[in-house]
């Protein structure tokens, strides 16, 4: 069977992480996986710093890349991507003792934080008037919340709920303001112009969402 | 050949940019092609075929900015902590004293990374102060233990009759320190504090790391954003290299200037 | 002995140890006010160190120093005080190279005497005439020979009206052709009656101007006497042997 | 005075860790207590009160062996660079001499960091390297930089008259080189160069940023997964101590053993 | 002129600039196989400078230099193969102290000569019975004293079967003791026919082995004779007052 080299940021939980034994785990990971199945190829991820993601798959250190990767025209303008796989929508979590904020706009003059490179990121640049704080890993921005520098952060809607509900410190701290304020489709990433396996990864996420293992892969991980 | 020199003849290899001193031709000439040929091709890049370079220098000066910022707080800071750890080196007294070599020791141990995280994220949970403020504090920190040493060895320096001298005259310790050593040993300490300015503006852009927006930092964001990885990089990487060629060539010339001196 | 019999430095009793090294064994001797006490003997004897213990340089592990009726090896006494009583000169010099030949008398004359700038420059000025070396005031010691800087180093000394100066071989760090400036400056000051103890191999200084002679030998005292006495029948053997070296 | 000191009296303060000499007995004890003080703060919190920690040092044990290899790797690798570019410098042939002064001045002109990113993510395009290796090769490029300088002040301070006596028995400029300078240099060079071994262990972790999953990467991917960032950069910080303390005492303990030797 | 005519160092109208200084002055003068020439003359005035420029070790900016019939100014000259045959002792010895005197004499054998270990060995052990150190074979130069690594020296330059050798100042670095033996070990080669150029202030030497003298002085040979004519009269007052100097 044909073997595929995936590159995935394993610092997203609970899309992307690192389990006790070292072993890159999460739904996306899961999800891929059944896509393979499905579609016969064989997955080899890979751990790769999210900054450099897409330079690697410029310089094919592998095929594509898994890493809750919204689909967005900038980077369909220069890759390629699968039908979305899941929604999901940016949220803005806030300190509990801000008692005010409902938006990103509510925050102006103060300062967002965000992963860098990320959809959160472009959605907290858009609002005129808010500093916009970039972080390697988006745990750092919650610890940055929590030491009082940033007064909110933008993420995925599973990995604020991942955040902001399983540790305690963070659950005292933080909370969820409003709704998704976006509507987002994540997608597998490829190079420009590989058809081919572009229409491998649709034919098996097809197969996976008409046998619902996608729903069962959410309840495992978004409980 | 009454062997004159000995196996262990001090190499120095500073953690600056080379220096480029009159005497060395070869690093000399390498100064200047570097230096122009940086800035030459900074402004063919920028004004050349693409707009695309264009667009990242007019995305990055405020992180430039901050790079100042961050580099001139924590040498200033450093220099501070270092004076105080180096008396304390110097010290008879046995608590002062080891208390400064452990920092000292302990410091230099460990990867300026490591200590920025740690000393970013761990001093954020005990005080709340602004991220350019701690990322100063977290450099100085670590430079400090390298200032240390080198006041230590500035004050060493200074002949034991020095201080003998003034004690003779009735002055106290701390008035031979402040009137006869201290001025004495700061002649012999700019040089290498100049060679540390210099790592010090290179490794600023560590606190990149910690979401400071330096221009590392800004770089990697707009990089991020447009997928233009090489062409990013390239500009960050000639940014730097202007600088430090800069001030390396200023404190060389400040260097002379001090030794045309009396 | 000259002048009145007050007690300047008494020294009773002192050892001195360098880790296991006993660099003066129970060495006593008293100088008083206004004499002038040279003291000789080979290298290593621990003449340095006898003048270093009296101006508190080096501590002392036995007996007791008293300076103008300051103990000196009391741990509660000021060692500054004492310090300002007790000028000393070094071998070396030991000017301030970053600051001028006028600085190096004011600095000790503001800081440590409290006195107003203009009139340390005018004690400056008065005490470099005194060394003949007005002309070098402004100048940075390093452009001055060392018989010029040894002169200013007595200058600075006497800068602080010190009742006592120790010089510990002033003049051997020079040229033959400067030593005599020194002396000369020396010899001035003893005949205006300072109390001076001094270190030095210029026998014919020491016959010159001394009330005593102090021989030291491997940390102890071996002979002590009037110059007659010691430059033309000394009692002990090693007083002899160096003298009949040295001279 | 006659001025012994003069204003440019070098003052050395390496990069790396403090190597502990005997001869400062401040940076001795220092050293012990640091050392050993770490270890017993690990076995402290390995099997103390939380299991927390325990469950850190189970998770980075992997990270520390890839540190190793970069750090080994890019200390043999960076030697090859700084040989050949060290030699360089030296040469009589101006391009020669002019392309090594370069590297030498550019390569130290821009942050260690930078030059990783650009290394491996901008030059990436160009050609397909494993990451490990690819981190190597970058961090061993910028080192060699220095390394040339070390290797360069070692074959200059070997008296001229070494070569000119090699020379005058027939042997060729390359043989004199290797039968008579380099061995010679070797020794001269051994101890800067094991000051940059540890300097390159500390720097080794800044690789991490590029994914690598070395002892820096190890932790903060415990830590993304656990949010226990005092707690696993404690750990960290501790690992790296331990390591580079004990790396500079054994530097330490050769060096003394060298100039013991004839 | 002992021993055959046919000449074996070429010095044709040579001079050499460092920079802007003249240091050789349109030098000439012939060496023939079997001769021995001593250079002598004030310092500064080229002696090294020619030495090393017959060696190569300076590149000459005019003239010609011809050794054993090869042209050393010519680039196309295997420079290597020159020097192979021009054995050159320096005043500060330069053996190599990281190898053993052994390794000193059979480093450039095996390496240039292509000999075999043994071979080499056994030539190395010949030469240093003949310099009369075979007990310190296996000693590291650093052990040795001044006059025994000089004598080394020459072994090692010996081993290369050189047809001519360069001395300069071979015994200015030695303590006076010493100087005699790396003299008789010298004489002892004159007398087997070697062919050298001596730069020397050791006159009685000069006199005694020198087949010619040439005196040199601000880049120039200032006159050249026979030593009995140049130490008794000679005609340059430069040179009489070098000689009144140095005797
Ligand atoms: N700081 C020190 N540590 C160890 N030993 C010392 C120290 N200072 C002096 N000594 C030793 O104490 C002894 C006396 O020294 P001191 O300098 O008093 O001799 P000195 O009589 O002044 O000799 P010189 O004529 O050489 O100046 C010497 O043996 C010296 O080596
Ligand atoms: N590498 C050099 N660069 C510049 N000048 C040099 C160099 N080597 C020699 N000289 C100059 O050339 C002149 C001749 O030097 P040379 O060493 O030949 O003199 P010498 O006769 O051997 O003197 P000595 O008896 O002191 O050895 C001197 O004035 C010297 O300063
Ligand atoms: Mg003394
Ligand atoms: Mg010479």
């Amino acid at each position: 069977t044909k073997s595929i080299k995936v590159a995935t940021d394993a610092t997203w939980p609970p899309m992307e992480m690192v389990d006790a034994n070292k072993k890159i785990v999460g739904y996306d990971i899961d999800f891929l996986n059944a896509v393979a199945k499905e579609a016969g190829v064989a997955v080899e991820f890979k751990n790769t710093a999210w900054d450099g993601i897409f330079a690697g798959l410029d310089s094919g250190q592998y095929d594509a890349i898994i890493s809750s990767v919204t689909i967005t025209d900038e980077r369909k303008a220069k890759y390629d991507f699968t039908d979305a796989y899941t929604s999901i929508g940016q949220i803005l979590i806030v300190p509990k003792t801000d008692k005010t904020s409902k938006t990103i706009a509510d925050l102006k003059g103060k300062k967002v934080g965000s992963q860098i490179g990320t959809t959160g990121t472009m959605e907290v640049k858009k609002v005129a008037g808010v500093e916009s704080k970039t972080y390697d890993e988006v745990g750092l921005a919650f610890e940055d919340m929590a030491s009082g520098r940033i007064d909110g952060v933008v993420c995925d809607e599973p990995v604020a709920a991942h955040f902001a509900l399983q540790k305690k410190e963070y659950k005292d701290k933080f909370k969820i303001v409003g709704k998704a304020f976006t509507k987002e489709g994540y997608g597998i990433v490829v190079k420009k112009g590989n058809k081919e396996l572009v229409n491998l990864l649709n034919k098996g996420i097809k197969a996976v969402k008409a046998k619902k293992i996608d729903t069962k892969i959410h309840t495992k991980w978004v409980k | 050949m009454i062997n004159k020199q000995s196996t262990h003849t001090p190499i120095e290899v500073g953690d600056g940019a080379a220096i480029p001193h009159k005497d060395d031709s070869g690093l000399f000439t390498a100064w200047r092609i570097a230096f122009f040929g940086a800035i030459i091709l900074c402004l063919f890049l920028a004004f050349g075929r693409s707009e695309q370079y264009l667009a990242i220098f007019k995305f990055v000066p405020d992180g430039i900015l901050v790079t100042f910022k961050v580099t001139i707080g924590a040498i200033l800071l450093s220099i501070v902590f270092g004076l105080i750890a180096g008396l304390g080196r110097i010290s008879s007294n046995r608590l002062i004293n080891g208390t400064a070599s452990l920092y000292v020791e302990v410091i230099r141990g460990i990867p300026l990374l490591v200590q920025l995280f740690y000393i970013y994220y761990a001093l954020g949970r005990f005080i709340r102060i602004p991220d350019i403020l701690s990322a100063i504090i977290a450099m100085a920190f670590c430079y400090g233990a390298y200032m240390a040493e080198i006041f230590r060895a500035g004050i060493q320096s200074i002949p034991k009759g020095q201080i003998e001298a003034a004690l003779s005259l009735g002055m106290s310790r701390r008035q031979a320190m402040q009137q006869v050593i201290l001025p004495q040993a700061f002649k012999v300490v700019l040089p290498p504090i100049g060679n540390e300015f210099i790592a010090l503006l290179k490794d600023s852009s560590l606190v990149s790391i910690l979401a400071v927006a330096d221009l590392l930092r800004r770089g990697r964001e707009y990089a991020s954003e447009t997928f233009n990885y090489f062409e990013t990089y390239t500009v960050i990487a000639l940014i730097y290299l202007i600088m430090t060629l800069f001030f390396s060539k200023l404190i060389s010339l400040m260097e002379e200037k001090l030794n045309d001196g009396h | 002995m000259t002048a009145t019999s007050r007690p300047m430095i008494e020294v009773t009793g002192v050892s001195k140890f360098f880790g296991s090294f006993q660099a003066l064994k129970d060495i006593s001797f008293t100088v008083t006010d206004g004499e002038k006490v040279v003291i000789i003997g080979p290298s290593g004897s621990g003449k340095s160190t006898i003048l270093r213990s009296i101006n508190c340089l080096e501590s002392i592990d036995r007996g007791k120093i008293i300076v103008d009726g300051m103990d000196v090896s009391d741990p509660t006494t000021d060692i500054c005080k004492v310090r300002e009583e007790v000028g000393m000169v070094f071998q070396s010099f030991n000017l301030f190279p970053h600051k001028t030949v006028l600085e190096n008398l004011t600095l000790a004359q503001t800081v440590v005497r409290k006195r107003s700038k203009s009139e340390a420059e005018d004690i400056a000025m008065e005490l470099l005439h005194k060394v003949n070396i007005t002309e070098k005031a402004s100048a940075y010691p390093a452009k001055l020979s060392g018989g010029q800087q040894q002169r200013v180093a007595i200058a600075r000394s006497l800068a602080m009206n010190p009742k006592a100066i120790l010089f510990d071989e002033p003049t051997s760090a020079l040229d033959p052709e400067m030593i005599g400036e020194v002396l000369d400056v020396m010899k001035t000051l003893a005949l205006e009656g300072m109390t001076m103890v001094v270190v030095t191999h210029e026998m014919g200084f020491a016959r010159e101007v001394a009330d005593r002679v102090i021989f030291m030998d491997h940390g102890s005292i071996v002979e002590e006497g009037t110059p007659e006495h010691f430059f033309t029948a000394p009692n002990h053997e090693r007083a002899k042997l160096f003298l009949s070296q040295i001279l």
